[in-house]
């Protein structure tokens, strides 16, 4: 167990994985000699070659593409998307084609490969580059789709992902890779697939993933402050999703919030929110709410930016009158 | 029986895989018509036998992916009439236990990796096809076949760019059939000249005489060679789609003076009746062979009508890897609801 | 008002469009010379020329992006994918370009075109033409959304978004073109971005789209026969979704489904029961019930194909069970 | 001042705007450093003015795109260097009103049709604009501005195909710098001549050097000359990247050795020589030009920073147009949900 960060751990999984494997390449737009737009693959290009370190021209749906036909003869390919928000060109090759075959091919053709991308603002990086995309991935069978949180996780669902049969969507955010933590290789927080409880509660249940964990998580801290417990869940594998922890919780507290950055229009806080709604109706006190980002591109500007998606001051409020019945000041 | 010396055995059975696709897509038809295909969506390959001269032209362990109309080039690979024909009839027996139907063949032993319903969709795969091989060096080299209207998607240019800068063995075979449903290809083409563009991405282009098998397995043999060596190929098989796009379409957008000339380059034809000329092969050998091929494909007709579709429950399996959770089914969730509702 | 067919019924929207516009392009694979790959477009190009009914090369990202051109330059062009399932090609055009020009732009450069395009099962037309991606557009804030279920909304719909200064995806389904019925030019079932309410019923809402539309009418006669009256409400305008009707009819019967063709998970219908979950969560006597495509690629064969989606068999189930608490057989 | 006679005032007008684009380019940098800058996704065109040859070839109400790092062209086409900086800052008197950036500017009036953060994103929008123009014979063309990164993108050659096919008053203009982010053109292109890639889709095709802003003159207005007719072009401009990709990017993958050797290639340094050497201005007139350059680029970063950022409520404009109903913001569903909550 040692302490490192989200970034590290994501090139530990990869280079354990390459070294465990000699059939996993990587390949994506400057994952080898530039080591990565976010300096994730840096290095691996002299530890394991050209030909297993795959440097791509910027040609999205046939880097996924040949990331199918390589997965579709014997090795397992690890694409690199730089920007989820780039997935709008290779969706036919993601959705139609890695997620498809296996199915179409009634079973004999496998597509054992991982895309890797990250997502989310915090940047500036505008409209075309802060976006969360998860849902499309997640409206998608054949698809598998899991979003770290934590350092640990950000080795161990990779790592995971790297030994599935099927494609494996790993969406990292780009706010998280310098999020310092501790990693235990022989150790993840959760068997893959599950979700993790990353804090009990009595009060409440918050559902969330990727950095809006630590939004909550925060949301959280100041809740118990008030003396209110809110039991923050990380759903990591977003899908197939594990429901029967999250169905045990919200039955537990009776209420629940679903927390993404996502547009929160069709998001996959909107998914949860149905899923669990439909299997909790029951026990449930208060509506289960949504938070998301709004429902806007992303603005450049970063005050605008941070102002579009929710913040651990909104979770905290919102909580609060969930349980307190209290509103927030902004609710008058 | 005839003694006829068969100079060249592989024109004669070259001859004999065209015919045999002839005989198949016709067959196809009358599926159709009989009401037994899964859906309309099925595109003869009729006209464009003379890809044999490529799909002849590779070896076992070579893989390839086709379009939307590749019936033909999976049979020259090998395919099964039996186990295709059921599968475009959407039974359990077909090649994809009627899952995928004429447009989503596959046949993994045979190394078809797969029919694609979009134009385009399988090109890059072979490129990724094409780095397994050149990684391991096993010789192997992998086909994409598409129509001349994949020449208008931009991923057949990323993917050409990636096999001439990665040297891959790989081969790019745009079976031209002039027509992309009813766009004649100058109507779709800035420039006519599709070698020249796969030149322009450094790899090594030639075109052929679709209606001349020999010319097209001439061609096809040097990039063949080139290809696994690493010097990845551009084929354009220059041909005419005889019928109408799909099952439906009466071609209306054209005339029946252009179809009839069309239907003049036809590569069935042009083999036999230079197998004969040739003395390669005397008529009686030639209709035998004809009529083998007509009596194996009314078999696989045959086959496809009498085969059962798949079981519903099927339908849930497949979408991920045997060992892992198929997908719940909707009756099963809302039972689920429901018996929770009925106990609280 | 005349009785036509659905097909006819977009085909004169666009004739009157082009007619009062002469800004109209239509663009897209086979519009011209083919007539449409469904016939719709039969003979505009005998009557507008192909200046204005422009057969384009197979290049759906390209199709979009010129459109997004054109549009920003004073054309008002339709164009045409030829099937949903394509969106994956062109999602980066649709996504990040047509949908947040006039955003990033600060305003100053609209993109008011029309994507026409159709999806849906019925034809086995297999996994990757039978598709219903509308989740994937309701995701993306800017764009607007329409789909319509009857040959009165074929027209009004599309000609309103012909008007739209903003760009429209409007939605048809492959299984209604030869679908009959009146088409009253003059008179809108509703106005454009409203619900329309197409059965009153006091027992329960069936909210629905699209071709679930008729499954969901069929279904609510047989259940008005066992005395459960139900309320059929067509979404009609999915983005920005006029959800106040629909607040309306879930709280004055307390029960509610969404049909949809779509795959359930991350659809439309989750969209909706989050939605009306959060804002009705007091009246409602029963959780709201989410049908919708069974979570696999759509299978060729004609009776997986059927069986993979909403009948009105299992709507009437669902909703019997819903207002009477009798069990259908199959949950057992 | 100084009485040389300016034998070619267009020359001397080029140099000038090409100093103002050094000019900007550097103030962004120091924006960047003053910590003023919305985000570090900032790409300077340095090393990259003899675009100009070609802004300059075009004429008002022309059309064009441009690519990420497109600063230069904007400037070239008359873009306002106050509302440019104000926009890279993040500020409300931005060109977008801070909502778009230095990847996301535009100007309407300009006929700039946008900058775009996505490698290829903008090119097609130049086919649309190019329709407009031919349907109405107005005899503007549109141009789209790429780096050789956008030569990888199947959508150009889509564009392309559509353009040469349609005769669209349209120029493709590739800016070769050489790399795109990390990867040197010759390890992402499998063949290295762009001209002939353009040439097989039916375009007139030309390369110039990126270090010679009147050599890129030449080949434009020839060029823009055919586009105007309908016959489509592309342009290539051949030049070296002096800094980094982006303002965090120190360009560890190439050699000092390169860079310098790169730099040399400076067409600001050449067009002042060739001005002094052919006696078309004098020293202290091109310095009075740097001068001014430099002073209004100070001014404009002096604007940015000074100007106040859009208020929160601004994001909620501009999603949908003036006149139909804005997105309704979380905090008002939120407190909907409640308000009816406790009234219930
Ligand atoms: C991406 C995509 N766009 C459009 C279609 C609809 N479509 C199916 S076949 C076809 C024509 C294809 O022409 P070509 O590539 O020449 O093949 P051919 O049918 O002539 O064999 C079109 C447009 C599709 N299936 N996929
Ligand atoms: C579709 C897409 N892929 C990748 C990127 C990430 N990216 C931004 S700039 C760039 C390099 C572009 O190189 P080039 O086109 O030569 O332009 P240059 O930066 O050299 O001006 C890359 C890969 C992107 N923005 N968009
Ligand atoms: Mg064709
Ligand atoms: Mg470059």
């Amino acid at each position: 167990m040692t302490d490192t960060t989200y970034r590290e751990a994501i090139r530990q999984a990869l280079l354990d994985g390459m070294e465990a494997d000699r059939s996993v390449i990587l390949m994506g737009e400057e994952v080898g000699l530039y080591g990565g737009a976010y300096g994730v693959t840096k290095g691996l290009i002299d530890l394991f070659g050209a030909d297993r370190v795959i440097d791509t021209p910027i040609s999205e749906p046939a880097i996924i593409g040949a990331a199918i036909g390589a997965a579709m003869t014997g090795l397992r390919p690890v694409a690199e998307l730089m920007y989820v928000d780039f997935a709008g060109m290779a969706m036919d090759q993601i959705a139609n084609q890695a997620a498809k075959s296996r199915y179409m091919f009634g079973g004999q053709i496998g597509v054992p490969m991982v895309l890797r991308t990250q997502g989310g603002t915090g940047r500036s990086a505008a409209a075309q580059h802060s976006q969360s995309l998860e849902a499309w991935v997640m409206h998608t069978p054949g698809l598998r789709l899991v979003m770290p949180a934590t350092v640990n996780d950000a080795y161990h669902l990779l790592r995971g992902a790297m030994e599935q049969p099927d494609p494996v969507v790993v969406i990292e955010h780009k706010g998280l890779y310098t999020l310092k933590g501790a990693l235990d290789t022989a150790r993840p927080d959760a068997p893959w697939g599950q979700p993790a409880t990353r804090r009990a509660g009595r009060d409440l249940v918050i559902l969330t993933y990727s950095r809006m964990l630590h939004e909550s998580l925060a949301a959280a801290e100041r809740l118990a402050a008030a003396g209110v417990e809110a039991e923050v869940i990380d759903l990591r594998c977003l899908n197939p999703l594990d429901e029967g922890p999250l169905v045990d919780a919200v039955r537990r507290t009776g209420r629940a919030m679903v927390v993404t950055e996502a547009v929160v229009t069709g998001s996959v806080a909107s998914e949860l929110a149905a899923k669990l709604g439909e299997l909790c109706f029951d026990w449930l006190e208060e509506p289960i709410l949504r938070l998301g980002g709004e429902d806007i591109p992303i603005p450049v500007s970063p005050a605008l930016e941070r102002g579009s998606i929710p913040s651990a001051d909104l979770i905290h409020d919102t909580a609060l009158w969930l349980v307190t019945r209290k509103a927030p000041s902004w609710a008058a | 029986m005839t003694a006829a010396p068969l100079a060249n055995a592989g024109a004669l059975a070259r001859y004999r895989m065209m015919r045999r696709i002839r005989s198949f897509e016709e067959r196809v038809g009358e599926l159709f018509l009989k009401g037994g295909s899964a859906g309309s969506m099925l595109h003869l390959s009729i006209g464009e036998e003379a890809v044999v001269g490529l799909t002849d032209a590779m070896r076992d362990g070579d893989s390839f992916t086709t379009h939307h109309r590749g019936h033909g080039v999976f049979l020259g690979r090998g395919g099964d009439p039996n186990r295709m024909m059921a599968e475009i009839a959407g039974k359990e027996d077909g090649y994809c236990r009627g899952k995928g139907g004429s447009m989503h063949i596959a046949d993994r032993a045979l190394g078809h990796l797969g029919a694609n319903a979009i134009v385009g969709g399988g090109i890059p795969h072979v490129v990724g096809a094409g780095l397994t091989y050149r990684n391991r060096g096993t010789g192997q080299i992998s086909v994409a076949f598409f129509g001349d209207g994949a020449m208008s998607q931009g991923i057949l240019y990323e993917s050409m760019n990636m096999a001439a800068l990665w040297r891959l063995p790989v081969i790019f075979c745009c079976i031209n059939n002039q027509y992309g449903m009813g766009t004649r290809v100058d109507r779709s083409a800035g420039a006519r000249d599709f070698p020249a563009r796969a030149a322009a991405f450094g790899l090594a282009a030639a075109r052929a005489d679709g209606a001349q098998v020999e010319a097209v397995h001439d061609a096809a043999r040097d990039l063949v060679a080139g290809a696994r060596e690493g010097r990845p190929g551009f084929l354009e098989i220059d041909a005419y789609r005889f019928f109408g796009h799909a099952r439906m379409d009466k071609s209306p957008y054209r005339t029946p003076e252009e179809e009839a000339e069309g239907r003049l380059r036809d590569p069935v034809a042009t083999a036999r009746a230079r197998l004969l000329a040739e003395g390669q092969a005397a008529a009686p050998d030639l209709d035998r062979i004809d009529a083998e091929a007509g009596a194996e494909m009314d078999a696989a007709l045959a086959h496809a009508l009498a085969t059962p579709p798949p079981p519903l429950s099927t339908m849930f399996q497949d979408v991920y890897a045997p060992g892992t959770p198929a997908p719940r089914p909707q009756a099963a969730r809302l039972a689920a609801i429901l018996a929770e509702e009925l106990r609280a």
